[in-house]
């Protein structure tokens, strides 16, 4: 009973609340009140994760398993950076100020190390997107070549090398230069594209959120009935 | 450049390159930088959860006095007792800890999975489903100001690539015949719009790289004469 | 249909509808009269969803299309098994209050299910901790199912951290070392779709991924080798349980998306007659029904 | 050949990583920058201001944060230098929190550094920020004075002369919105153009432009999509008038590395095909 049958009456509740919170007035702190409940539940439950991490990482120096090292900077920078936000650290207002104020330890490793770590990593999307191209994009098939062409098109059409490419085009064929192709391709197909997996999502979430809220999808409860 | 920030060029340096060794293969430099954003953006989102949302709207709501050391400003408020709910759920959860109780854990999930399920039912509802069908609907034709061939040819291809993509999507219908003949034009229109996006965005992409490179650039220069 | 008021939802059903017509005159006093399209939208294909759902109940059996990156599930996970390395697993980057990250943990049931058939290794690093709790408990249920309580091992299932691309350098370190033969990316994804597939590539594994986040469905699509696409990702954990009831909402689905095209189609050529007649009637009709899809601005 | 081309379809990934590093350092280093050809859709926003009349109004709100400085602070002072040639009359705003600093920052880079003989109040004015993101346009569209009451200086506009004649935003004659996200073009198209009939223009981010292609060219009558779209009007600006060349070059410049990566994924991909196609694969064996 309590296993499956309590909590999906509670999420079918919350549920039904919320979607009659958006058809009905006068129920606006229903949808306020439950994300700030969401963003409690969520903050508790880095008591959870956070504690997991430290643990697996102090059992794997503890058993010196392969890499136990590399915990001991996780475990020094996590705890590092936790007690230096906790208690805000070099923070000048001390308690009332805020928690990046500047030259609080915890702005400290925010600048130095957060930062750049951060900014970094989303840079090596410039190498993988070129590595990707490359690999990616070859005339395997109809589909493989339309995706080709299209990304070859829209490319060119970003560099002065699209429009020199077709400039020798008549005017009445102007539409068919590069930077016209591009432009007509992003407005017409990639519109009619987008808006199909669009559509499609909206349903698919309508769908999904249907049976969550009226228990027929459960199995993130596990897979067997109740 | 005062002692901190020519501190902090070096230390964003050095870590720049830790992270950009990966590309060539896994080895310990990366594997510490790796290590040390585990923990420190760990921990990082860890107090920014405590202070932006335990403090202010669970403990500073439900016993505003408590807080008064941080958040002078609440201390005036009346307590909310409703605030016991995300308290007492927020314990539920913490029963995971205790293993014959874990069971109880579950009420917390069912509150934020029918908390998505609830929001995100009505959000896609009204914005990714009814109004792309009324953005959807339009002339097949151009007349304004004048009849143009091209514009007609672009609204045909809007509103039948759209119905042709949906028809691919369909899931209890045999992919044959007409049928399987306008799907296939939808997973063509697809394909056509995933390489265009695909194009557009590399810009976006290579300017993340060009960011980092003047940073190394600027740390080459500056950074070798010690400051003051 | 006799023992209908046995089953305890139907019971339930009729106590809710019972308290609806008692404080129906108020109820209906506070209705916001901006939504109305809105919920008769939600009636029709909301309705159609669980019609066809209860004629599944009842026995109806629906045929669905195959799609092979669903099918390929199965078969990567029989490949980590043979190749001795782990299944890697990670559902979005997102936390559990988008639909896309639960429909990740329902599809971990079903993959879960399979991996403890087949005794192999399930890796799962989170980027959010209630996902993390919700999904131990899910793949402890999947393990029970599948008569492998013994084998089910918390510590594969843990939290790394909520920071994007510090989850991301973890993941990718995980990879290059443990070289997991299969990598199953199902749930809500940004920018770093990419830096996955990728890396999951150069190591030789075979790749799965499915979201519905549209800018990032290009990077999957290149480069994955099976990419579930948007509506595909909600459907998949029908295919994988085969529960006749979801495969019954696929088909309601469907008829959301006839409802979708037909509007489309009949708006269209109506404003398009409308401007080529120049009616007055024809433009109304247009206009009315472009403008029931409109959302009003609140 | 077709040993080379098979060694070359089957490339280490690494030297195409080595290849997209070079293609962005030398760039930066060498200064380089390429001739930058601009296409209609940014042509025609160029081609609006520069036919508008004398003491015409337009409205240009700097609808971004600090984050997308790069890609919208070229925009923004590429298009406020154009109507300041143009002797237009200027109504500088903001609808983010996060955009006060961006007006600040054009009024000192611009106005005070290349016209310091136009006259806050008269010939361009700062109304500063407004909360409230489409229900500002929504307000404005009635009553533009009720909805920005005071300028960034805090005087009261009523009292100014270049509101003179200002009632609502169809006494407009164009709205130019430079942003990145939400509130940004779509609102100034859908409660702000649309309902007034003033044509709107607008210079987004790369990732926001695909959104608004299908409101171009009826509904937005031309589009700067991200770094590419600020360099393509630097060059024309600076073709019209070379009197500007030398501040007008930040996008044109940070181009440079775009422009040889854009090539290099290029090259790469055709060699790549070229490779798949002598390598026989395609006759039908398994890819």
């Amino acid at each position: 009973m309590i296993r499956v049958t309590l909590p999906v009456l509670l999420t079918s509740v919350i549920g039904l609340l919320l979607v009659a919170a958006f058809f009905f007035r006068g129920m606006d702190r229903v949808n306020s009140d439950l994300s700030e409940y969401f963003n409690i539940i969520a903050a508790v439950a880095f008591i959870l994760g956070g504690g997991n991490l430290v643990r697996m990482h102090l059992d794997k120096v503890q058993r010196r398993r392969p890499g136990w090292p590399y915990s001991i900077v996780t475990v020094v920078a996590f705890l590092f950076t936790l007690i230096a936000g906790l208690f805000k650290i070099g923070n000048a207002q001390g308690w009332t100020g805020p928690v990046e104020a500047q030259g609080s330890w915890f702005n400290f490793t925010y600048d130095a190390m957060f930062n750049p770590l951060q900014a970094t990593m989303f840079s090596l999307l410039a190498f993988f997107v070129a590595s990707a191209s490359y690999r990616a994009f070859r005339a395997r098939n109809v589909e493989a070549t339309l995706l080709l062409g299209a990304a070859l098109i829209i490319l060119l059409g970003r560099t002065f090398v699209g429009g020199l490419l077709t400039s020798w085009l008549p005017e009445r064929l102007a539409f068919l230069s590069i930077p016209n192709l591009s432009n007509w391709i992003m407005s017409t197909v990639n519109l009619a594209g987008a808006r199909a997996i669009i559509i499609g999502i909206g349903l698919g979430v309508i769908s999904t959120s249907l049976k969550i809220i009226l228990g027929i999808e459960r199995s993130y409860l596990g897979g067997r009935e109740s | 450049m005062t002692l901190g920030p020519w501190l902090e060029m070096w230390v964003g340096a050095l870590l720049t390159l830790m992270i950009l060794s990966f590309l060539y293969r896994d080895n310990p430099f990366y594997r510490f930088a790796e290590s040390l954003f585990v923990g420190v953006s760990a921990a990082y989102w860890m107090v920014e959860a405590f202070w932006t949302t335990l403090v202010p709207n669970l403990f500073g709501k439900l016993y505003p006095p408590m807080v008064s050391f941080a958040l002078p400003a609440l201390a005036k408020n009346p307590p909310q007792i409703s605030r016991i709910i995300p308290l007492l759920f927020g314990v539920l959860l913490l029963l995971r800890l205790v293993p014959h109780l874990a069971h109880w854990s579950r009420m917390a999930m069912a509150l934020a999975i029918g908390f998505a399920a609830g929001t995100n039912l009505v959000r896609y509802l009204e914005s990714d489903f009814t109004s792309q069908i009324g953005q959807s609907i339009r002339p097949l034709v151009v007349t304004q100001p004048a009849f143009s061939l091209g514009g007609t040819i672009s609204a045909l291809v809007v509103v039948f690539g759209t119905l042709s993509g949906l028809v691919y999507f369909f899931f209890s219908k045999e992919h044959k015949g007409a049928f399987g003949k306008v799907s296939k034009f939808g997973i063509y229109v697809l394909m056509i719009s995933f390489g265009a996006a695909f194009g557009y965005t590399v810009m976006a992409r290579i300017s993340l790289l060009t960011g980092r490179m003047e940073f190394l650039g600027r740390w080459i220069s500056q950074g070798f004469t010690f400051p003051g | 249909m006799r023992h209908i008021w046995k089953n305890p939802r139907v019971l339930l059903a009729l106590v809710a509808a019972i308290i609806l017509l008692v404080f129906l005159p108020r109820v209906v006093a506070h209705f916001d009269t901006r939504h109305t399209n809105l919920f008769a939208v939600l009636l029709i294909v909301g309705g159609a969803i669980l019609f066809y759902t209860f004629r599944a109940q009842q026995g109806v059996k629906y045929f669905v299309r195959k799609i092979p990156g669903i099918a390929a599930i199965e078969e990567a996970v029989g490949r980590a098994t043979e190749m001795g390395r782990p299944v890697l697993y990670v559902a979005g980057t997102q936390d559990l209050d988008n639909v896309q990250t639960v429909a990740g943990i329902t599809i971990l049931s079903s993959v879960a299910k399979r991996v403890a058939e087949y005794d192999a290794h399930l890796e799962m690093p989170t980027s959010r901790s209630l996902v993390m709790t919700t999904a131990r408990e899910t793949a402890k249920e999947s393990y029970l199912a599948a008569g492998r309580p013994d084998a089910y091992n918390e510590e594969h299932i843990y939290y790394v951290t909520d920071e994007q691309f510090g989850f991301v350098a973890y993941v990718n370190g995980y990879m290059v070392r443990q070289r997991p033969a299969t990598c199953i990316y199902m749930g809500a994804f940004f920018a770093e779709s990419l830096i996955f597939a990728e890396t999951g590539h150069s190591i030789g594994a075979i790749q799965i991924a499915g979201t519905a986040q549209p800018q990032q469905l290009p990077f999957f699509v290149a480069a994955c080798d099976y990419t579930l696409i948007g509506e595909e990702l909600f459907a998949t954990s029908a295919y994988l349980s085969q529960d006749p009831k979801l495969i019954g909402s696929l088909r309601g689905q469907d008829f959301g998306k006839a409802f979708v095209m037909l509007f489309i189609l009949l708006g269209s050529i109506l404003s398009t007659l409308a401007l080529l007649f120049k009616s007055g009637a024809l433009t109304v009709l247009a206009h009315w029904v472009q403008a029931f899809f409109t959302i009003k601005s609140s | 050949m077709s040993a080379f081309m098979d060694r070359v379809g089957r490339m280490d990934r690494r030297w195409i990583y080595l290849a997209i590093a070079l293609a962005v350092i030398i760039p930066l280093i060498a200064r380089l920058s390429f001739p930058v050809i601009t296409t209609p859709i940014v042509q025609n926003i160029f081609d609006k201001i520069d036919g508008m009349p004398e003491g015409s109004r337009m409205i240009l709100s700097a609808d971004f944060g600090p984050s997308t400085v790069p890609e919208n602070m070229p925009m923004l002072q590429a298009v406020l230098r154009h109507a300041l040639q143009k002797k237009l009359k200027v109504y500088l705003l903001t609808l983010w929190a996060t955009g006060i600093p961006q007006l600040d920052a054009v009024e000192q880079n611009v106005l005070a550094k290349d016209f310091p003989d136009r006259l806050a109040g008269q010939d361009w004015v700062n109304l500063g920020y407004k909360a409230g993101n489409q229900g500002v346009i929504n307000a404005a569209f009635s009553d533009f004075p009720g909805a920005f009451p005071v300028d960034s200086k805090g005087r009261d506009v009523r009292t100014l002369p270049i509101m003179e004649g200002v009632k609502r935003i169809a006494d407009f004659n164009l709205i130019i919105c430079i942003g990145s996200g939400f509130p940004g073009t779509k609102e100034w198209i859908q409660f702000g153009g649309d309902p007034s009939h003033v044509p709107v223009a607008c210079g987004v981010t790369a990732v926001e432009a695909p959104l608004l292609y299908p409101y171009y060219p009826r509904q937005l009558l031309g589009l700067m999509g991200g770094l590419q779209g600020a360099a393509e009007y630097e060059a024309v600006l600076v073709k019209h008038y070379p009197e500007y060349e030398a501040r007008s070059q930040e996008a044109i410049q940070r181009m440079g590395p775009q422009t040889v990566a854009h090539l290099v994924i290029i090259a790469f991909i055709v060699l790549g095909n070229l490779a798949f196609f002598a390598g026989g694969e395609w006759r039908g064996k398994r890819a």
